[in-house]
């Protein structure tokens, strides 16, 4: 367990960023750009330990309770 | 040439804080530690290269968190995953290391002007380290090493020694005199004593 | 002045330590181990301040933390602290005190008058007058009332105590030494459990410090002394004092501060006043005890009027008498045992319990003692204005709504007891739902969000053998579950007096034609008519009534009034008590310090100071230094009697026309490695980076994904794999950041290793026309001419034996090179360019000179590039790349990003090439125009052009494109300033470039 | 309706206060109204008493899912102010101060709005060009500001740290001596009186759980007591949008985040200003009951729940102690947090949707307290009117397309970072 102090906020985890050279609508730029769910419940997130070993890592947190119930590497896929 | 450690200006020697009337062995130590070399070595992630085939200064790298594997001379700190911090009083490691770790699997990154190093050693380490750090110093072991922040300045901890306590911390140099400060600062309910 | 109300031989108190202090200007004697409450009790003092709004005569009602009434301003070691509890605060040598909240003295206080007005001044009166005439409110009836409220007296001067902060963890926390704190404390301990128990007081045993038990053949005190001492001994176990768990906070972190030295006349010299201590605690216990509450009777806040509970605390604990015709008023069992320690010294308390015919052995007790005991009988109200004088007391009908014939009875103190209301703050902190337990009429802590648990009375248990057994039993098992230990101590035997159930009674009905205020709130006075016209005008949720009449807002956050507020609402609403809900528990439970929150972080280190290698070198050498983030860096090198525009200018100048150096460490630096580092950059930044030769640097923008410039700087191929990165330092942390985010979560394909070496490096810019003659000299074996180091070139040199890296870079618009030796040689190389560069004479320079310098060549920086502008706005679209993608790219296609008549910047010159341009200026068309005046653009650098010797600035003007040559208005309504301007073309200086390249 | 007066308030205390009336009732919700506000805060309060004194549209109900004026009107620092640098802020928030100055007699209620004065310190020259910008701009907008050196400040807040061991020196300030402080849940209460006065049904405990809409048209909304249907809908729940948004299956440009604020117990007047730190987040001022009113930075994270950690206040609170030193020795009384919904320019949303019928009104991040008036009366109009009016015209959600932000601050959509 580790605090919080040592750790950056890097927002919503599921939000993909669109493929490089893709040609992409509006619609969908924006929706990675600006629009979030940011719903009540549980939330994938992004962290980065940055007083650590600066590695991001995907943290499923509880917006309402801030109970953390999982937590993956960078490169590891969130499952649905 | 002269060439200026990182504390060279904050670093002075004498007793401080509430050291009178106590035993000068039940006072803590700070000491400025220079002249180590310091290398960031990181595996890319193609690299197939096992880590059981190299060896530095006769020292694997571990692939294993807090963990510092060592000798007298050469401490290598886990950084990160596949991502270390060697730290040694033999310079000239740097050009042996740079032959082992291949360009193509490898960052090698010398650091060694990067840090500031304070030691400090005696019954109270902890208590210091417990007043700026959140870590749970109590899980803190001889040969382990983590990175935290004390009073909001990242830094890292190696743990050199358990009898008495001795660790050395790392600090960006620029973040140098203020980690000094707070930890000078910590020690003064205990006392203690520093020497150039 | 004797202590006319303290027993002799009773107490925990040192009576070998008389201890002097002085309270509103008189001197008393207490001992050592008294409260501030407790000596002034003992002296006959009863009188100590006045409430918040009537001004009314206040005393002591608590012992404790609860305490609603007894704050005082304290005097300690020359500093003065307001709104002590002076039940909390510990005596000491010169203890200085003083009533608050009244004036010109505690026992005339000219704001009494409210008292009198109080008709006039109910809940929420606030909001139906003070309106007219309009501005009356902020001129006249607002500074009055701001000065009538508050308490005591904030001192403006800087605190110079030390407050700490320690980062703790354990196995379990326990809260509170009464009974169950000790019980688990002691189970867990031996269980092998790494434990921490915190009392909030200075004596470990709560109530088995004042109740008559028995425990294994002991008294509670004695058992309670032998737990503590075993306690201590043990290397798993901290114990600590004077110290309050008071907030509970996400993943079982809870707070708790430690009053080191309030107790004491001075902190000892390099230890703190405070310490705050952040536990992370596997398993939270919290035995915090209950609250004695409060029955609402009329005029119940007279001095005089206090807890039953607090009374019995006075004299088992201080030997102290709270009066000496004590009249006890309970609905329950609690009050006889209080009534029964007053009997015990000699004093004839009487007892009116509003019970009909309780049965109990406490009750035997008292009647085998003789003490007189009315049944079915009720305080109407209280007597006596500065302190009880009598009691208006009646038989109540068995409703509980119907009072007999008014008797008068005299007494000189009124002990209360309405039975107890558990202490569930830390419980509901930590995000427990508490649910209602009509068995004690009050909430208790429902099922566990986090790991705790509550335990004992805090739990709504009120024996002492089921606290024990409870506390003992759940800390061996949660131990147990950490330790793996099995190791169970021996239950003691306990013997307790059996009392029997509480009357559920709460409030005293008005007689017929008397309006006595019945109080809630004591500090706030808030009275139960209050709470009425609340709900009568709507304010009807729980939250409302809380916030219109302010019930339960004052500095004791309800401890004694919120339940009975609930109780009152509830029955007004006819809804049960759980329907009407109570408002939230936060953090602190009780008022925590502001500097013990803060710690050691305080003045000069309130944030951290970086400095770069050179810094001593500059200090010596009359640098003023600016704040660049955390950095401090050289503004100007002083000489003189020059301000801050004349070393500047001289600076500039300087560069200009010989040659000058510029520490520029502070520069992020970034070594970026990898087979496929190119590839990153071509993706970070908006121009093509695929091509750049080894031994080249090439200067590049990055964006954020909005569109935005987020960075500039330069970034040079070291060798092939390997380039080094530099950014601005306001952005170096960030761009290190957004680096790892595309590397470990974007693209992860990407095999590169970023590292800053922003420490590694010391940086010193030399630049100037003389800058290569300097730089030979510096490095005799390099070829540094035209030929040999090109514009945007690199390589490494020996600088006297130290390695060094050369890059010819310039943002000065001259002829410039960056030279970079590893940090610890920093200040030598510093010195030799300062000494070889005296036949050049060279001259260091600050940001000031630096800022001049790129602003003069147009070369945007910190303030336009301030995270509101794209490239085209700098003047950067050149450098966007229309065939690959890049960061940020997809957002350029805006449509207000590409509108005709973007903003651009543009350089701004005065018609009267004289009047400076203040920063921060705006341009328009018309400076005449009627406000609101539309603004084109602003003013973002100014500087004097060492060039031209005149002003010029750099704006960001709308349409800047098509403005060159136009004529407008700087305008700084600000300052006064009406300019008229000519814009030009932001390349001031060299526009070509030619300088640079020489 | 009872006029509040001092003459009524004579008479009533002469009549043992038993005869006042309701502040507001606590009606049955109707089958259907022209139009149905969602959120009874401070902005939906003031929205429904604008359509109905402005646009006499009073067939009006506002649901609210707990007790009115629970959200962010009742948990803010109180501050109000107009000390904007982009003219679409900056001419709203004025027009609203217009709104302020004659609130109470206008609601017939006092909301105690007490124009003190707002400095912002500058740290460096730097900061005093930064706070110049925005002064000259609102000047330049007809909005009052001044621009005040470093012995202007120590004259008017001798309590800040002017001394050597000092981190970051005081340069000047940036004051706007009209900006200042109101008594927050009076102005909620105020507004629910005159609307409950004009007509307007005011019901509490009424959670929505769903909407009607067909054919691109808003039909009605689905609540915990009852279907209730309606010609026109204006969402206006602060920290809880996306949460409705995703009910009507919208993504919004939107983040809910926690921020806390804290305050000291009361002491006598020390503090008559409204001040803000310059090197970081931190704010002041001092309640009429003698508090110390403070706030800062957001915790950092999105959450809901209203509760805070220890560590971010530390934060705040060093900040404060940086500022003005002698706060150390006060003691912190009460803390809380609130959730707001923060945009991602920073700037708010009052507009129409691609749902005909359905009005927006959120985003206003840490601001929203000192919008009340000019949001509900904005808010109000663009729904009487089917179209925006030019006061809100700068707060569409269509920038986020177009590129045309107020991003005040040019922190862009990392709206955690304060």
């Amino acid at each position: 367990m580790r605090s919080q102090n040592e750790f950056s906020y890097g927002g919503d985890a599921t939000v993909k960023r669109p493929e490089l050279n893709k040609d992409i609508s509006d619609q969908e730029w924006n929706d990675f750009v600006y629009n979030r769910k940011s719903l009540r419940g549980k939330h994938w997130e992004l962290w980065q330990h940055l007083s650590g070993c600066r590695q991001w890592i995907k943290v499923e947190r509880d917006t309402a309770t801030h109970e953390i119930f999982n937590t993956l590497k960078a490169n590891e896929d969130i499952s649905q | 040439m002269s060439s200026i450690s990182a504390l060279a200006n904050v670093h002075l020697a004498g007793q401080f804080g509430d050291h009178e009337g106590k035993n000068e062995n039940n006072l803590l130590r700070i000491s400025e530690k220079k002249n180590l070399l310091i290398v960031q070595i990181v595996q890319y992630k193609v690299s197939t290269v096992s880590l059981e085939n190299i060896s530095i200064d006769g020292l694997k790298l571990k692939n294993e968190p807090l963990s510092v594997t060592n000798n007298n001379d050469t401490r290598i700190l886990w950084n990160g995953p596949k991502n270390w911090l060697l730290v040694s009083s033999k310079k000239d490691l740097i050009t042996n290391i740079f032959q082992n770790f291949k360009e193509n699997d490898f960052a090698v990154t010398d650091l060694s002007h990067s840090r500031a190093i304070i030691e400090i050693e005696g019954q109270d380490v902890k208590e210091v380290l417990k007043k700026g750090c959140p870590f749970n110093f109590n899980t803190l072991e001889k040969n382990n090493s983590i990175n935290s922040t004390y009073n909001g300045i990242a830094f890292t901890v190696d743990m050199i020694s358990n009898n008495p306590d001795k660790v050395r911390l790392f600090a960006l140099r620029s973040f140098g005199e203020s980690l000094y400060h707070s930890i000078t600062d910590a020690s003064l309910e205990f006392g203690y004593y520093s020497k150039l | 002045m004797t202590q006319s109300f303290r027993l002799e031989n009773v107490g925990l108190i040192n009576r070998n330590k008389k201890i002097s202090f002085k309270f509103n200007g008189k001197k008393y004697y207490g001992y050592e181990g008294d409260t501030l409450a407790s000596a002034l009790i003992a002296n006959g003092v009863h009188l100590i301040g006045r409430s918040f709004k009537y001004h009314r005569p206040r005393g002591f009602f608590g012992a404790g933390v609860d305490e609603p009434y007894a704050i005082v301003q304290l005097y300690r070691n020359g500093e003065t602290e307001p709104n002590i509890k002076a039940t909390e605060q510990e005596l000491f040598d010169g203890l200085v005190a003083t009533s608050v909240n009244c004036w010109p003295s505690v026992k005339f206080d000219i704001g009494a008058i409210n008292n009198f007005l109080k008709i006039f001044l109910p809940a929420g009166f606030y909001y139906k007058t003070f309106m007219w005439p309009k501005s009356f409110w902020y001129k006249v009836y607002e500074p009055f009332i701001r000065k009538a409220a508050g308490l005591g007296v904030a001192s403006i001067k800087h605190d110079k105590e030390r407050y700490e902060h320690k980062y703790e963890y354990c196995d379990l926390l326990i809260a509170g030494s009464g009974p169950s704190g000790l019980a688990s404390a002691y189970a867990a301990a031996k269980n092998g459990a790494r434990v921490i128990l915190a009392e909030e007081k200075s004596r470990f045993g709560g109530t088995l410090l004042t109740s008559d038990v028995n425990i294994g053949n002991k008294s509670g005190k004695e058992w309670a002394e032998g737990i503590i001492a075993e306690l201590t001994e043990m290397p798993n176990v901290t114990i600590k004092n004077r110290s309050q768990v008071f907030g509970y906070y996400d993943h079982n972190m809870l707070v708790m501060s430690e009053r080191i030295s309030d107790h004491l006349p001075k902190t000892k010299k390099f230890h703190p006043k405070q310490r705050l201590w952040y536990i992370r605690a596997k398993e939270v216990l919290i035995s915090a005890g209950s609250i004695e509450r409060p029955i609402v009777f009329g005029n119940n806040d007279t001095p005089g009027v206090m807890l039953s509970s607090a009374a019995k605390e006075y004299l088992k604990v201080y030997g102290v008498l709270v009066g000496k015709k004590p009249l006890i008023f309970t609905n329950n069992d609690s009050g006889y045992e209080t009534a029964i320690e007053f009997k015990k010294n000699g004093i004839d308390p009487i007892i009116l319990d509003t019970r009909e015919n309780p049965q109990s052995e406490i009750v035997d007790d008292a009647k085998e003692l003789g003490i007189n005991i009315k049944f079915s009988y009720v305080v109407v109200a209280a007597q006596g204005y500065k302190k009880v004088k009598s009691a208006d007391i009646a038989k109540i009908s068995v409703n509980k709504e119907e009072l007999g014939e008014i008797e008068n009875i005299k007494c000189d103190c009124i002990c209360v007891s309405g039975f107890w209301t558990p202490t569930i703050h830390l419980a509901s902190q930590s995000g427990n739902k508490t649910k209602f337990n009509e068995n004690i009429d009050a909430f208790v802590p429902g099922k566990s969000k986090q790991n705790e648990t509550t335990l004992g009375a805090a739990n709504g248990v009120y024996t002492l053998d089921e606290t024990l057994k409870s506390s003992f039993e759940t800390a061996h098992e949660l131990s147990k579950k950490i330790t793996n230990n099995d190791n169970k101590i021996s239950f003691p035997n306990v013997i307790e007096k059996k009392s029997t159930t509480h009357d559920k009674f709460w409030c005293v009905p008005l007689p017929k034609g008397k309006n006595y205020k019945r109080f809630l709130d004591f500090q706030n006075d808030v009275a139960v008519s209050d709470i009425e016209i609340a709900l009568k005008e709507g304010y009807r949720s729980i939250e409302h009534v809380k916030r219109y009449t302010t019930l339960g807002m004052a500095t004791d956050q309800g401890k004694t009034s919120n339940l009975n507020g609930l109780q009152l609402v509830s029955k007004i609403e006819n809804k049960v008590v759980p329907a009407v809900g109570h408002t939230t528990f936060r953090p602190p439970y009780s008022p925590v310090s502001i500097g013990a929150i803060v710690g050691r972080e305080v003045g000069k280190h309130s944030k951290p100071t970086r400095k770069s290698p050179m810094h001593n070198w500059h200090e010596q050498n009359n640098a003023v230094f600016v704040d660049a983030g955390v950095w401090l860096r050289p503004r100007y090198y002083k000489i003189g009697d020059e301000n801050l525009f004349e070393a500047s200018k001289r600076e500039a100048k300087n560069v200009r026309t010989n040659v000058g150096v510029c520490d520029v460490t502070t520069l992020g630096k970034i070594d970026i490695k990898g087979p496929d580092a190119g590839e990153l950059l071509n993706r970070v930044y908006t121009n093509a980076w695929l091509k750049l030769p080894v031994g080249k640097a090439r200067y590049g923008v990055m964006l954020r994904e909005d569109g935005i410039v987020m960075d500039d700087g330069t970034t040079t191929r070291i060798s092939e794999n390997h380039y080094h990165m530099t950014t601005t330092t306001a952005q170096a942390a960030n761009v290190l950041s957004h680096l790892e985010y595309y590397l470990q979560l974007v693209w992860p394909e990407l095999n590169v290793n970023v590292v800053s070496t922003t420490e590694q490096w010391a940086g010193a810019a030399i630049a100037g026309p003389k800058s290569r003659d300097l730089l030979q000299k510096l490095f005799p074996s390099c070829d540094v001419s035209k030929e040999g180091l090109p514009f945007m070139g690199y390589m490494e040199g020996d600088l006297f034996g130290v390695k060094a890296r050369i890059f010819r870079i310039s943002f000065s618009g001259e002829l410039a090179y960056e030279v970079n030796v590893e940090s610890d040689n920093g200040n030598f190389m510093w010195e030799k360019i300062i000494e070889v560069g005296q036949a050049f004479k060279i001259q260091p320079y600050g940001t000031e000179a630096l800022s001049t310098l790129r602003i003069e060549m147009g070369h945007v920086a910190g303030s336009e590039l301030d995270g509101r502008t794209i490239p085209y706005d700098n003047s950067l679209e050149g450098l966007v790349s229309k065939k690959k993608d890049f960061i940020g790219k997809r957002s350029l296609t805006k449509e207000a990003f590409t509108a005709e008549d973007r903003q651009k910047v543009v350089g701004v010159v005065p018609l009267d090439k004289k009047t400076s341009i203040p920063e921060g200026s705006h341009l328009v068309k018309d400076s005449n125009a009627p406000l609101p005046n539309p603004k084109l653009g602003f003013i973002s650098a100014s500087c004097w052009s060492v060039e031209y010797d005149n002003p010029f600035s750099l704006a960001i003007l709308k349409d800047g494109k098509n403005m060159i040559g136009k004529k407008l208005f700087v305008m700084s309504p600000l300052k006064n300033k009406v300019i008229p301007v000519e814009i030009v073309s932001s390349h001031y200086v060299d526009p070509k470039g030619e300088r640079v390249r020489s | 309706m009872q006029k509040y007066s001092i003459f009524n308030l004579v008479k009533n205390a002469l009549s043992n206060h038993e005869n006042w009336d309701l502040a507001w009732k606590d009606p049955t919700p109707k089958k259907e109204y022209d139009v149905v506000i969602i959120g009874g805060g401070g902005h939906g309060l003031a929205t429904a008493y604008y359509l109905a004194k402005e646009h006499n549209i009073t067939n009006v109900a506002i649901i609210e899912k707990g007790w009115i004026g629970g959200g962010n009107v009742g948990r803010n620092t109180t501050i109000i102010r107009s000390n904007y640098m982009y003219d679409d802020n900056a001419l709203f928030s004025e027009f609203g101060m217009d709104l302020w100055r004659s609130m109470s007699q206008d609601l017939n209620y006092n909301v105690m709005f007490s124009p003190r004065g707002i400095i912002n310190l500058a740290h460096s020259d730097a900061q005093m060009n930064i706070y110049a910008r925005r002064g000259n701009s609102m000047r330049l907008n007809g909005i009052d500001a001044v621009l005040l050196n470093r012995e202007q400040v120590k004259e008017i807040i001798p309590m800040a740290d002017f001394s050597e061991n000092v981190r970051f020196p005081i340069f000047g300030g940036l004051m706007q001596p009209s900006a200042g402080t109101a008594r927050h849940d009076a102005v909620a209460w105020g507004y629910a009186r005159q609307a409950d006065s004009m007509g307007v049904d005011i019901i509490q405990n009424c959670e929505v759980v769903g909407f009607d809409v067909s054919n691109g048209k808003i039909k009605g909304v689905r609540t915990s007591r009852g279907d209730i249907s309606a010609k026109k809908i204006g969402l206006c729940v602060a920290g809880s949008t996306n949460i409705l948004a995703e009910k009507l299956n919208m993504t919004l440009p939107i983040e809910t985040h926690l921020l806390q604020a804290c305050v000291s117990e009361p002491v006598k007047p020390v503090l008559d200003r409204v001040v803000t730190f310059g090197a970081g987040h931190f704010y002041i001022s001092q309640s009429d009951k003698g508090e110390m009113v403070m706030g800062g930075d957001l915790d950092g994270y999105n959450s809901y729940a209203q509760r805070g950690n220890l560590p971010t206040l530390q934060h705040v609170l060093t900040e404060g102690i940086a500022m003005m030193p002698f706060l150390s020795k006060l003691k912190m009384l009460r803390t809380w947090g609130g959730i707001m919904d923060m945009s991602m320019d920073g700037s708010p949303i009052i507009d129409k949707t691609h749902i005909e019928g359905l009005y927006l009104n959120c985003g206003w991040c840490y601001g929203g307290f000192k919008a009340t008036p000019a949001s509900g009366w904005t808010f109000a109009h663009t729904i009487a009117q089917d179209r925006v009016h030019k006061l809100n015209s700068g707060y569409s959600l269509n920038r986020f397309n177009t590129g045309h932000l107020l991003d005040e601050k040019g922190l862009g959509t990392r709206t955690w970072i304060s």
